[in-house]
């Protein structure tokens, strides 16, 4: 597990699946190799009243990481990270008692997977309860594993087939994190990150860029 | 002792082919008349066969007894030793003893006999280096063989290496006494293993951190591979068997390089990428970083 | 119920045809065995083919003791016509080992007593009982007694030594408590004795006292006690510390209420 | 290459198959510290591991509960939290354990749904955070089996004494008495397993009687 940058590609009146094709013909071109496909998928639960202060739960799966489930929980104050196994989803229904599950939000980004030299690309389009809200590009660096020191590596990179569009700051999950080693849950706080955004907004036209 | 032995192969070599053939008129005996006998007197055709092989096994028999009457007896019983006492071991482990202890035997007849066949084409072929020439008597003195040195010195290098670098971990481990094993971490950009045999450095391999520490399997990573690659070099380089401990200390001065493996941009393309690797070269004075095609 | 008693004693018959069947075949392959394999024949083989043999000998006497079974002794078997002549059919019937179903013969194979043989000798042992003299009887009689009550006497000494060890090292050695199980199991699973506070038998409603109880709001976030979160987080990854959870769980048991 | 189901969807078509091992079949017992070598000398020679012999343990077990503040309706989720204390970098393990069934006379062991999963250490934050309050902490030590699918575990129980800061430091046991416990994991409806422990438990008679154990009477009489 290497250094992960997500960002978010602008739509610009297009479809989904244009801009995914446009983007893949472009990394296709620089010799990358289609490797399957991916798919990361959010859901959220928020606590019943009963429960005191509203707290919640955002259950997230990445098929890069099958056996594993994250959950993140909101308390207002923090976000707290949990990487636990399959059958944690077991469980959220026996707290549907206690946290029940917003329906309206189940969030996923999904499509092809490239692999060029030692980067892994990943090109989803984003659904918010099966509405198509926008194109994530997701990139890893897999042999380094602190993003201080890979930064300026992945974004000349992202520049290479995002052109001006690449990203030119860190994320801001990990502009506090750059020296810490990197680990697969916090590639996914940066989807969290995303599909929160892609929630608030109202249509794939009017996407602020985040930074 | 030369010619008893060569008169010992020869009966034994007899005693074989007379196996052999007595074997060759039982099978004849046992498979009875053929069709290639024809239909014709074959009774008679297969008696002269018969007869043949039995001459044949006669002749052999003859050489048999000839051999063995050139052989001379030994004299008195064979010392064997305090072998002869493993024969009458009764506990049953140790019988298998005997047949270790002849294997071992023939190991070492082998390793000498190599060794001699080594000795004197190396004594043909000497190494004529240049330091050879110079070397005094006084030089001889201070000049140390580089791979057999006492493991002392060697665990002095590896420490004093260890604290020249404050973001270099060094792991030994000494699977054969005299040639450690080091893993060495480049802060959380990469580690490197590499074998030494006595003061010289045999193999490095690079892997990732989160890679295993087996010395023959190379990484999953490109960059690596490629980093690896470059150490080969560098190993081959920084070599001096006139001194062995700067020629470590300057491979690892030159190692310590990689720590800015992801973060330093190419010397002569300032670029972070080409080919989509980082700069996996780094020049041997100057440890500058640079693209395996801008070097 | 005459056609019914026939048909049973045709399934009866057939059974007890196909066991006797079955005997035979063993019986068969076994001296064939003796007769041609006894080179490689070993004991076990042997024990082997015997426990067979004795096997099918049970099931026979079951299917024979069976309550369907039509009583064989009830039934006659009445030879109608004997004759010289070679008969073909009983050849094949007897695979080859009766010919003829003659005078001769007949006694013998459809006989129901004991052999002649045997039977003159039981009448020679019955003769002799009877000649005995009856103090002689007796005096014999005793001395089987005799021996028999002693093998018996051992017998019932060794058994009783038996139950007695037995049953003195069930008593003697208690290898578990019944009440530890209980300690255990409630503790483990419920918590007995195990909640915080002064009161060790674990009741929570006196645990308001005595222990470091920040001034939380009932119902509030957990976890604000006097560490702040975010040291909080560094301490937990090396090793939480029990003062802290101490602290939340006092503070927590207290609004409840439990 | 076929598009990827979600994860949701894989666990529920691993529901429909009943692959999830979703049930615990459990007995449990005591032995009497001065007998426990003796235990461990049956059980080494009754399992599976015989060449490596027992396994080690030494975990801290945090018992939490997540309940609802109203009133009329009482709800409690329990949720129990394991960590090893001698292996730092092993996951914590994370469990469901609920109601216990000891279902009639005939049905050799206690059958309770439990769900375990491994988690990352951040559980006890999440745990606490997430609404769940502490209700009971204990340090058990003591020795793993294995025999096919069974389980056995014959360990101490710990009390954690609020003194010590550390886990480990300052503790006392609870009784004289070791807890055996016999367990499998298994999908619902395996209730052949549960004929396959009670044979097992009756080999270890009579150094532990292993019983189903009916923790409300338990509560009741104690």
């Amino acid at each position: 597990m290497g250094v992960t940058i997500l960002t978010q590609f602008p739509v610009e009146n297009k479809t989904g699946p244009q801009i995914i094709e446009l983007l893949s013909k472009r990394i296709s071109a620089l010799g990358a190799v289609p490797q399957g496909q991916f798919l990361v998928d959010c859901e959220t639960y928020s606590s019943v009243p009963a429960l005191g202060h509203q707290r919640t739960v955002h259950v997230l799966h990445n098929s890069e990481q099958p056996a594993t489930v994250f959950a993140l929980l909101e308390t207002g104050t923090k976000t707290i990270p949990l990487a636990t196994d399959g059958l944690f989803d077991l469980l959220m229904m026996k707290m549907s008692s206690f946290y029940q599950s917003k329906k309206q939000t189940k969030a996923e980004s999904k499509g092809p997977r490239f692999e060029i030299g030692d980067f892994c690309v990943k090109l989803g389009s984003v659904t918010v309860s099966s509405n198509f809200k926008g194109v994530l590009v997701e990139v890893e660096y897999k042999p380094c594993v602190v993003p201080a020191m890979c930064w300026d590596l992945i974004m000349e990179f992202m520049q290479g087939f995002l052109g001006s569009l690449g990203p030119t700051t860190p994320p801001s999950f990990l502009q506090n994190r750059m020296q810490d080693i990197y680990s697969p849950i916090d590639t996914i706080q940066q989807y969290l990150e995303h599909f929160t955004l892609f929630r608030k907004s109202p249509g794939p036209a009017l996407i602020m860029r985040p930074q | 002792m030369e010619r008893d032995i060569e008169q010992l192969n020869s009966a034994l070599n007899s005693v074989k082919i007379l196996r052999s053939n007595v074997r060759c008129v039982f099978e004849s005996v046992s498979n009875g008349l053929r069709a290639d006998h024809g239909e014709e007197s074959k009774e008679s055709k297969y008696i002269l066969e018969l007869q043949e092989l039995l001459t044949i096994v006669n002749n052999n028999l003859r050489d048999v007894e000839n051999s063995v009457g050139n052989l001379t007896p030994p004299p008195g019983a064979f010392s064997l030793g305090n072998t002869t006492y493993l024969s009458q071991e009764t506990t049953q482990e140790r019988q298998q003893l005997y047949g270790q202890l002849v294997n071992s035997y023939k190991w070492t007849d082998k390793i000498r006999e190599y060794s001699a066949l080594a000795g004197n084409m190396l004594a043909a072929n000497s190494f004529n280096k240049t330091y050879k020439t110079y070397s005094t008597t006084k030089r001889r003195k201070t000049q140390t063989s580089n791979h057999n040195v006492p493991p002392e010195i060697i665990e002095n290098l590896i420490t004093s290496i260890d604290r020249l670098f404050t973001d270099v971990t060094i792991t030994a481990k000494r699977p054969f006494v005299p040639n450690p094993l080091i893993q060495v971490a480049l802060g959380r950009v990469l580690r490197a293993v590499i074998a030494f045999k006595g003061l010289m450095i045999e193999w490095v391999v690079v892997k990732a951190l989160s890679e295993d520490n087996d010395l023959w399997t190379e990484s999953r990573y490109k960059v690596f591979r490629k980093v690896t690659e470059n150490c080969h070099a560098a190993m081959c380089h920084f070599h001096s068997p006139m001194m062995p401990e700067l020629a470590v200390r300057s491979f690892m001065h030159w190692f310590h390089s990689y720590i800015t493996l992801f973060s330093a941009p190419c010397k002569r393309c300032s670029k972070h990428l080409q080919s989509n690797l980082p700069p996996t070269w780094r020049d041997l004075r100057s440890l500058e970083p640079y693209h395996e095609e801008c070097k | 119920m005459q056609q019914r008693e026939e048909k049973q004693l045709e399934s009866s018959l057939e059974s007890i045809i196909q066991r006797v069947n079955d005997l035979k075949a063993s019986l068969a392959s076994m001296i064939f065995k003796i007769e041609n394999e006894y080179e490689s024949l070993n004991w076990p083989k042997f024990l082997d083919n015997y426990a067979l043999i004795s096997g099918q000998l049970i099931s026979l006497s079951k299917v024979l003791s069976h309550e369907k079974c039509t009583n064989l002794r009830n039934l006659t078997v009445l030879p109608l016509m004997l004759s010289p002549e070679r008969d073909e059919q009983l050849i094949q019937m007897t695979e080859g080992r009766i010919t003829t179903f003659s005078h001769d013969l007949v006694p013998d194979y459809l006989r129901t007593k004991l052999e002649p043989l045997a039977e003159k000798k039981m009448l020679q042992l019955e003769h002799k009982a009877q000649g005995l003299q009856y103090d002689n009887a007796q005096k014999q009689i005793a001395a089987y007694q005799k021996v028999v009550t002693h093998v018996w006497d051992i017998v019932s000494k060794a058994r009783e030594e038996w139950e007695v060890e037995a049953s003195s090292r069930g008593n003697t050695q208690q290898n578990s408590s019944v009440a530890d199980t209980h300690l255990l199991v409630a503790a483990v699973g419920m918590g007995k004795g195990l909640k915080m506070g002064p009161n060790p038998n674990g009741q929570p409603n006196s645990t308001s006292g005595g222990m470091m109880v920040a001034p939380g709001r009932p119902g509030g976030p957990p976890g604000q006690g006097p560490i702040p979160p975010s040291s909080q987080a560094m301490s937990m990854s090396k090793a939480p510390s029990a003062i802290k959870t101490n602290i939340k769980s006092a503070a927590q048991m207290h609004p409840y209420n439990r | 290459m076929a598009a990827l189901g979600t994860a949701i969807d894989s666990l529920t078509a691993a529901m429909k198959c009943n692959i999830i091992p979703n049930q615990e079949y459990l007995l449990q017992g005591s032995v009497l510290d001065q007998y426990v070598e003796v235990l461990l000398h049956r059980l080494r020679g009754l399992c599976d591991n015989v060449d490596s012999g027992p396994e080690t343990f030494n975990d801290h077990e945090l018992c939490y509960s997540l309940r609802a503040n109203n009133v009329n309706t009482p709800m409690a989720l329990p949720l129990r939290v394991r960590r090893a204390l001698d292996v730092s970098d092993a996951p914590f393990q994370l469990r469901y354990v609920g109601q216990q069934e000891l279902g009639d006379k005939n049905r050799p062991t206690v059958v309770r749904s439990c769900i375990d999963m491994a988690c990352s250490s951040t559980i006890i934050e999440f745990l606490s955070e997430l609404g769940c309050r502490l209700d009971f902490e204990y340090i058990a030590r003591g020795y793993m089996f294995r025999k096919g699918r069974m389980k056995v575990t014959v360990s101490k129980i710990f009390k954690m004494n609020g003194i010590a800061n550390k886990p480990g430091e300052g503790v006392e046991a609870i009784s004289q008495s070791y807890l055996v416990e016999l367990s499998v994991q298994a999908p619902s409806g395996q209730d052949a397993i549960a004929e396959d422990m009670r044979v097992f438990a009756e080999q270890l008679r009579p150094l532990v009687q292993l019983e189903k154990i009916d923790y409300k009477r338990l509560g009741n009489m104690m």
